[in-house]
């Protein structure tokens, strides 16, 4: 049973208060209807799975209820950091080397990588 | 390849059986194949074999990561059965369990293939309508699926809880006669023995590092931590690992992977006659020929690739089981232990062509594809030697993700009201 | 017509009352006005107001005011408790800034365990740490029991309220029961 | 030697810790036996000089006891209170005793002493590891019907009780600083100088006391105590500290991810008359900021010919079994050794007067004390020699001594033997926690290499070997932890003396057992795999240790190897000729030992394997004697029998009530949801297929929500209360995993609107009354209301009070007739339906249950989700375009919708079925086909969803799925049974009351 940290109660709390929601930042087109079939599948059904740092969702459902994001290593199942749902997607260099990488031009860095739906 | 069997063995004892080979060998690998064959998982090998036997194709290496068969293979709870609802799903498992059904011979390997029956419980009348729906279909398919009383229930399996009393009560049963289990290992070493017999290179240790690819797209070989090795096909049989190796060749795939457990108590005296599956309740068990009650629990919620899980889905699996069996309670969990499962949306296989030329895909069996390994090895193997799916595996593309055309077994099963 | 309109009569889920294994007692709350409230910030002042005590904005904490108390659930989530008969629903009903209050006094069941090792009793199936560090009197919070999901609050160093939906009442007292009986021993 | 013959005859006088007066009496196959208190099973049997207890798994040869711990492979019984309380499996060296214990040997028969079943050990050279993948193929139906049953028959050890278990099983979750994984030596120094900072701290250890070796170890002192002394007093001041929690008889068996570890307490398996609110067993699930591993070591046997049999025994057991249960194992003790520490228990059993008549050390010119100390009792011992093979079958009567590159044989006559190949660090549940270990060399042993998780291994499961090392690495690790978790405080040094350290020795088979041999060397004695079977595997081509695994089954038994997965992969690295960390080690899983069923599932049971939900009305059902059905955890009233009717009569006597007079029923477990805020109809909008910006307060609605994929989902009715309040229903199954739904897209997909969903399905009652006079009965009972069609259609609803307290009333229906659905507050609900029905029973009114709702409600067609669809169906396939507001540019689902496969043609649609004799039902699920005559595999168009009697149609309905089902009105369509043809007409899907006027009546 994994320890879970939620970004809003602010503490670890154990799994079973925990939902997996599946893999964060995809987006759902806000011209949904208008997407082609492939568009559409890829947002629907095709993942990236990876074998490593996996961005995903979770939702504190049988605590606060809100749903936040989190990566973890898909390998060891540790948990790297969590943030709240909406916040952009963190720096996986930063993640990985926190020490190494300079504070310099944060912003910049993460601004670009939080709509899209890549690493 | 010196044949198996009891005057084999009565000879060898006489010798201190000093006299057996090796079951297959560990070649090094070549610069060139006709065909890889990613994965020595019981799909791999048995695609591997049904390409050497019945296409004539011999000139095939099956590259493992690590050690044949110790994957899902070796992991998994060895529940053999056919009885799907879709036309679709029927065939490929169907083609299977008539395959199992030769197999020991086949391969001249005892892979203990034991049709003791999978019993099906339904515990409400939702589960009622479900089975029935799949009886009705799998009678109109030609393959056997009964529905049980309750007391032809207790008669089939005396040791289950028939109380009513019980939380969920047993309403009934689908029972599927020639469903059964089978000895994993067997499975696994059965084919790597007689595909290595007719040629065909198992190579273990051997990771996969990257798919090559020609200017064209075509696929033209593999790298792997013993150097690159060419081959114009390359079929990825690779289950938990599947999206990891595809993505080497820049295919996304729809599938999760997922932390699925298993385990099994202390061997005891034969109690439980055949495979019981509650879908209500969410169990499965068997009882191996070695007297271990044979236990598959859920997966964990989380995708990954640790094959570890946590403690709550194991006791979850066995509050159900001691439902069901309220005698077991005393007996011991002897072993667990994980593997990772591809899951596709409709929680169908993906058995087909890909969008790069020379590169198949068999993947997405879930929680279930060993029961499809003689199957699904058998119309790979016809796939990637006629380039074109065999009739049976035609439906299971990737394409359908798009389409919408999906082969739903879960969702048909719904959600009770 | 009224003369057949008879006042209803309340008939509470669990019929049981109150149960005590060695130290510890498990026993049924008493009924009690319920709302669950939903805010922004913004609003959280004038609801205060309205409701005579601060809501608190801190995770897992609780405020109270006389019978009237606040447990933060979430964010944006306030478990209010009161004594039955009580003005909640219509002390909100007179906020005009932006909330959503939702009357669940029948909802919930309270039942309250109490004594030396109420905190093993509720750990039997609470997979939360209940030291008075991590726990301390008056944290509050939305979690599980077993299989069901409760609102746990710690009244007092050995006395926790746990509060479930009415359906799921039967199993929690049960199931308090049972490790009562363990922590017992 | 002096013997206590009262409890047992090889008990020694002034020997041990246990008290002579204290007698226990139990039974072993029949035969009553007297203990002491605190003895083993283990230690009471060979007190008693009983060594034989059990049979091997597959040669079934006689075997005894090996270990005095739970590693133990062979003495395996079945322990035996009551029909509902018998054990199978129990190992004897972790059993204790208590008066009145029954016990019986395992895998036998006719008897322990005559077993038919050793005939396998006569035909074993045919028997070899995986001979029985290489036969039973032939004939082909064989395996099922003659070979499998009879293996499976020999196979299996202990007996299923044959009655449900009546003994308890608890649990508790539990957090800790640090949690200290053993108590001997270094697991005690650990927690008390963790303890002694203030941190929280759990020790736990498997024994029924602490101190491990310490134990047996009567040479050593700690703090200028005895050892023992020393363990027993620091576990007592333990105890008395506020921060501290001591678990015994407690096993960490599992070691999850982030430091979660599964613990299993036995609490009254030793005890005689055990409190009825005691549980057996105790699961402790701890979460650790810190965890010390102190599990120390596992001593090895010696591989040799018929080093199985029963007497011969871990140097380290006998050690055990003297020093702490005054046990003498024997009377004429041969030692059989490749490292010191066995010359230690020898030095012992010497002292107490036991004949020690050999030393047999394979090493060439060892060296050390201990050796002088054997020497100068005048103990011959032999180096550079080896034991050959043993003699005797029931009991070790002999050995043969060689040495060790052969030459000449000497036998000597014992009647035990104990050897000691080494020990093993038990890093079980370091390779747990997904360490990974690393290969020491120099030792021939796995140690902690790299640490997955937040913990220390200290002591000999470190490779520390030496007392003192061990207890300065537990002291520092439990100060250093501690501190890591804010916890800083002065932590004191031990000072031990004495013990022997814990090193080398040998691995693999010993001399006389090598690859030229043939003899029967045991390596894993319960599942009986040899030496020459391990060197078959590598003959046969299993090279990775995982092969060689299961294709012999070694260390797959109930022991899970701990004595033999390091000699079976020294074998085989022998065979295959390369190093042990090539070959690799098996990874470590849980369970450290095997852990009861019940413990794991422990309050899950009865009553609490799944919470039973009933609705306030609930009694009043069962008291009119109704039927319930299953529905998710919902009990629901299905019909209410009257005397002498079946469901069938039942079922049309309440259906026919409905449409005559009127049918009351409890409508409480549908899922509600209440949604408030500004923006509640642009939400509903964006998760419904139907518009909701227009639809009046006071009005209702019927709603479709989809899955992103087009797929329906759920259905309800949604009642607009105010504009910015709606009440929202939902299925009875449906109910979470929609608020779920709502609240993602709420929270994830569309933030910025301002509204909020609170979960009200407990806070209402509903009670469903339906038929033509439901207006004239609930008329008297409410206030405030204007029940009149004009004030209140069909489709509307209203806040009031009824029976004096508040209503949301619906008029509403799902069985076509004018209704209403009754939400009062739920601890009102059982009154307010009495006084329902008191009300409206003189008018006919009927309690009817779901059964009937769904015959109702097929009459009219209107569908139920799950049953009509399936999870792949359409509203359009379900004849529910209607409900899709046409000029919507986004909701979930609209997409999907579109997607090709999705508008083509051939989609199974919805229709009616009537079948050409009105009085056959069809069966739900059953399969529809054009050409019946068609031969097996047939092609099938769809398939039965919903189908009943009507009463009041006079015939057979059903609802189908059926390919172009809409463009086939009218046809004949076939279902094909076992027993014949059903022929089929394919009409709408409504069967009564075709234009709906009854729903305004």
């Amino acid at each position: 049973m994994l320890l879970i940290k939620c970004p809003y109660c602010e503490e670890e709390r154990p799994e079973l208060e925990f939902r997996n929601a599946g893999e964060a930042h995809l987006v759902r087109s806000p011209a949904i209807s208008e997407q082609s079939d492939e568009d559409f599948a890829a947002f629907l059904y095709f993942r990236q799975n990876p074998k490593g740092l996996q961005f995903e969702r979770w939702r504190h459902i049988h605590g606060c209820g809100r749903f936040f994001n989190a990566v973890r290593d898909s390998v060891s199942d540790k948990f790297l950091t969590v943030y709240k749902a909406g916040e952009p997607r963190p720096d996986v260099e930063t993640l990985l080397n926190p020490e190494t990488v300079s504070d310099a031009e944060p912003a910049k860095k993460r601004a670009p990588r939080a709509k899209k739906g890549e690493l | 390849m010196r044949k198996y069997s009891v005057f084999a063995l009565a000879r060898e004892a006489l010798r201190a059986h000093k006299g057996w080979e090796q079951q297959w060998t560990s070649p090094e690998p070549k610069s060139e194949y006709d065909v890889i064959i990613v994965g020595a998982g019981g799909h791999g090998l048995a695609t591997a074999y049904y390409l050497a036997k019945e296409h004539g194709i011999t000139n095939v290496a099956v590259l493992e990561k690590g050690w044949l068969g110790g994957g899902n293979t070796g992991r998994n709870t060895t529940i053999i059965r056919s009885n799907y609802l879709y036309d679709e799903s029927a065939g490929i498992y169907e083609h299977a369990v008539k395959l199992w059904e030769g197999l020991s011979q086949d391969l001249n390997y005892n892979v203990m293939y034991s049709a003791r029956g999978v019993m099906m419980l339904a515990h409400n009348i939702h589960d009622v309508q479900v089975f029935k729906r799949h009886i009705h279909a799998n009678r109109l398919n030609g393959i056997d699926n009964e529905w049980l009383t309750p007391e032809q229930v207790k008669e089939f399996c005396p040791p289950i809880n028939l109380s009513a009393d019980a939380r969920y009560p047993i309403i009934g049963a689908a029972l599927q006669r020639r469903g059964g289990t089978a000895r994993h290992d067997a499975v696994a070493w059965g084919y790597a023995r007689a595909a290595a017999d007719r040629g065909v290179h198992i190579i273990q240790n051997c990771e996969v590092t990257g798919i090559r690819r020609a200017a064209n797209g075509a696929v033209v070989g593999v790298d792997t931590n013993r150097g690159p090795i060419n081959a114009k096909k390359v079929g990825v049989v690779a289950a938990g690992h599947t999206s990891v190796i595809m993505n080497m060749a820049g295919v996304r795939m729809p599938l999760e992977s997922y932390p699925l457990q298993a385990l099994v108590s202390e061997p005891v005296k034969p109690l439980i006659p055949c495979v019981i599956m509650s879908n209500t309740v969410h169990a499965y068990i068997s009882q191996s020929d070695k007297g271990e009650m044979v236990i598959g629990a859920g997966t964990d919620q989380y995708t990954s690739y640790s094959q570890t899980g946590g403690l709550h889905i194991i006791n979850h699996t066995l509050d159900a089981i001691c439902e069901m069996f309220p005698v077991l309670t005393r007996l011991k969990m002897l072993r667990s232990w994980g593997g990772i499962v591809d899951v596709t949306p409709d929680r169908s296989p993906i058995l087909a062509k890909t969008p790069v030329p020379g590169l198949y895909v068999n993947c997405g069996w879930g929680t279930g594809g060993f029961k499809a390994t003689p199957g699904s090895g058998n119309v790979f193997a016809h796939t990637i030697a006629r380039d074109e799916p065999h009739r049976i595996n035609a439906p299971f593309t990737l394409e359908r993700f798009t389409t919408g055309r999906l082969i739903d077994e879960a969702a048909a099963a719904a959600v009770a009201h | 017509m009224a003369d057949l309109a008879q006042a209803a009569q309340r008939a509470h889920p669990l019929q049981t009352g109150h149960a005590g294994v060695g130290s510890v007692s498990v026993a049924l709350a008493d009924n009690a006005t319920r709302v669950s409230l939903r805010a922004r910030p913004d609003a959280v002042a004038a609801l205060s107001k309205a409701l005579g005590l601060s809501l608190p904005l801190k995770p897992k904490t609780t405020t109270s005011q006389g019978n009237r108390a606040a447990l933060w659930i979430g964010p944006d989530e306030w478990l209010l408790l009161d004594v039955d008969g009580s003005s909640l629903v219509a002390d909100l009903a007179k906020v005009k800034v932006l909330h959503s209050a939702v009357d669940v006094s029948h909802r919930n069941v309270g039942i309250v365990v109490s004594g030396k090792g109420a905190d093993a009793v509720v750990n039997g199936g609470c997979p939360q740490d209940l030291s008075l560090g991590a726990f301390p009197v008056g944290a509050a919070s939305r979690t599980v029991l077993g299989k069901i999901e409760i609102v746990l609050w710690r009244t007092a160093e050995d006395t926790f309220r746990v509060e479930c939906w009415r359906s799921f009442s039967g199993y929690a007292y049960s199931f308090l029961q049972e490790s009562a009986r363990d922590v017992a021993v | 030697m002096s013997i206590q013959s009262h409890s047992g005859s090889n008990r020694i006088a002034g020997v041990g810790r246990l008290v002579p007066a204290k007698t226990v009496r139990f039974t072993f196959d029949g035969q009553s036996l007297t203990g002491l208190e605190g003895d083993t099973l283990a230690s009471a049997l060979l007190a008693n000089g009983i060594h034989l207890v059990g049979r091997s798994f597959k040669y079934h040869r006689p075997r005894g006891i090996l270990s005095a711990g739970s590693e133990e492979p062979n003495a395996l019984v079945d322990v035996e209170r009551d029909k509902s309380r018998k054990q199978p499996n129990v190992r004897a060296t972790v059993q204790e005793i208590y008066d009145g214990l029954q016990v019986k040997s395992q895998n036998r028969w006719p008897s322990l002493t005559f077993d038919i079943g050793a005939i396998n050990d006569v035909f074993s050279p045919m028997l070899p590891a995986g001979f029985y993948y290489k036969t039973f193929m032939w004939p082909k139906f064989a395996w099922k019907t003659i070979y499998e049953p009879k293996i499976r028959a020999a196979a299996g050890l202990g007996v299923v009780p044959g009655e449900a278990d009546t003994d308890r099983y608890s649990n508790r979750f539990a957090h800790c600083d640090v949690l200290v994984v053993g108590g001997g030596a270094a697991g005690l120094a650990a927690a008390l100088s963790a303890a002694q900072t203030g941190a929280k701290v759990i020790i736990c250890d498997e024994q029924a006391e602490a101190g491990g070796a310490l134990r047996y170890e009567t040479d050593v002192t700690i703090d200028g105590k005895p050892g023992y002394d020393w363990a027993t007093e620091t576990l007592a001041s333990l105890r008395a500290l506020e921060n501290v929690t001591v678990l015994t008889r407690t096993t960490a068996f599992g070691y999850y991810a982030q430091n979660f570890v599964g613990l299993v307490e036995r609490i009254s398996d030793h005890l005689s008359n055990p409190g009825s609110d005691m549980p057996r067993e105790r699961l402790w699930q701890v979460r650790a900021r810190k965890v010390i591993l102190a599990t120390g070591a596992i001593e090895r046997h010696m591989v040799f010919a018929n080093n199985d049999r029963p007497g011969i025994l871990l140097a380290s057991a006998a050690r055990a079994y003297l020093n702490q249960y005054g046990v003498a194992v024997g009377r004429k003790v041969g030692v059989y050794t490749a490292n010191d520490s066995a010359y230690a228990a020898a030095i012992d059993l010497k002292r107490a007067g036991v004949d020690v008549p050999v030393i047999v050390d394979t090493r060439d010119n060892p060296s050390s004390p201990v050796i002088e100390e054997a020497r100068s009792l005048g103990i011959d011992v032999v180096t550079g020699h080896a034991v050959f093979s043993a003699g005797g079958k029931r009991r070790v009567s002999s050995i043969s001594i060689r040495p060790n590159k052969g030459g000449n044989e000497r036998k000597v006559v014992v009647d035990a033997l104990i050897m000691s190949a080494g020990w093993t660090p038990s890093v079980h549940l370091f390779s747990q926690s997904r360490g990974k270990v690393a290969w020491d060399a120099a030792n021939e042993r796995f140690l902690p290499g790299t640490y997955a998780q937040d913990c220390v291994s200290v002591g000999a499961c470190n490779g520390s070997d030496g007392l003192q090392q061990a207890l300065d690495e537990a002291v520092a690790a439990g100060g250093k932890l501690a501190g890591e978790t804010g916890f800083k405080g002065k932590t004191a040094a031990l000072k031990a003396t004495g013990g022997t350290d814990w090193v080398l020795g040998m691995i693999g088979s010993a001399p006389g057992a090598g690859a030229d041999t043939t003899v029967k060397a045991f390596v894993d004695f319960q599942n009986d795999v040899t030496a020459k079977d391990v060197r078959l595997a590598v003959r046969e081509g299993m090279h990775s240790i995982e092969h060689v695994k299961r294709f012999t089954t070694n260390g797959m038994a109930t022991d899970q190897g701990k004595t033999s997965n390091l000699h079976g992969l020294a074998i085989a690295a022998e065979a295959l000729n390369r190093p042990i960390p090539a070959v690799g080690l098996t990874t470590f899983r849980a369970p450290f030992t095997p852990v009861t069923f019940g413990a794991i599932v422990n309050h899950a049971r009865h009553d609490l394997f799944d919470p039973t939900r009933r609705t306030p009305m609930h009694a009043w059902h069962a008291a009119q004697g109704a039927a319930f059905e299953d529905v998710g955890q919902w009990k629901r009233a299905w019909y209410y029998p009257q005397a002498g009717e079946d469901m069938h009569a039942a079922v049309n006597r309440e259906c026919v009530a409905v449409r005559n007079q009127a049918g009351i029923f409890d409508a409480s477990t549908l899922g509600k949801i209440e949604v408030v805020g500004p923006d509640a109809a642009k939400f509903l909008e964006l998760l419904y297929t139907n518009p909701w910006e227009k639809l009046g307060v006071g009005r209702l609605r019927y709603g479709i929500m989809l899955r992103e994929d087009g797929f329906i989902y759920d259905d309800g009715v949604v009642g607009r209360l105010a504009e910015d309040r709606f009440h929202v229903t939902t299925t009875t199954g449906g109910a979470p995993r929609v608020m779920n739904h709502m609240e993602d897209y709420l929270q994830t997909e569309f933030p910025h609107l301002n509204v909020w969903l609170t979960s009200t399905t407990e806070q209402w009652a509903v009670i469903a009354v339906q038929g033509p006079k439901a207006r004239e009965i609930i008329a008297p009972l409410v206030e405030g209301i204007d029940l009149s069609n004009e004030a209140m259609p069909h489709m509307s609803v209203r806040e009031g009070r009824i029976c004096g307290v508040p209503t949301r009333l619906f008029r509403m229906s799902f069985t076509g007739e004018a209704g209403y659905e009754i939400n009062v507050p739920a601890d009102y609900g059982r009154a307010v339906w009495e006084a329902v029905y008191e009300r409206g029973k003189p008018l006919g009114l009927t309690p009817y249950g779901t059964e009937a709702m769904h015959v109702l409600r097929a009459e009219k067609g209107y569908i139920i989700v799950g049953q009509d669809t399936d999870g792949t169906v359409t509203p359009q396939d379900a004849g529910l375009t209607w409900a899709i507001g046409k000029n919507k540019t986004d909701y979930v689902g609209i997409r999907g919708l579109l997607r090709r496969d999705l508008v083509a043609d051939g989609r199974k649609q919805l229709v009616g079925l009537k079948t050409k004799d009105a009085h056959v039902v069809l069966e739900e699920g059953a399969q529809i086909v054009a050409n019946p005559n068609q031969p097996v595999p047939m092609t099938m168009i769809g398939h039965v969803t919903s189908s009943y009697w009507s009463q009041n149609c006079g015939r057979s309905i059903a609802m189908a799925l059926v390919i172009d089902g809409t463009k086939r009105l009218g046809e004949t369509l076939y279902v094909p049974m076992p027993d014949g043809v059903i022929e089929v007409e394919v009409t709408g899907t409504v069967f009564f009351d075709k234009k709906g006027e009854r729903l305004n009546g």
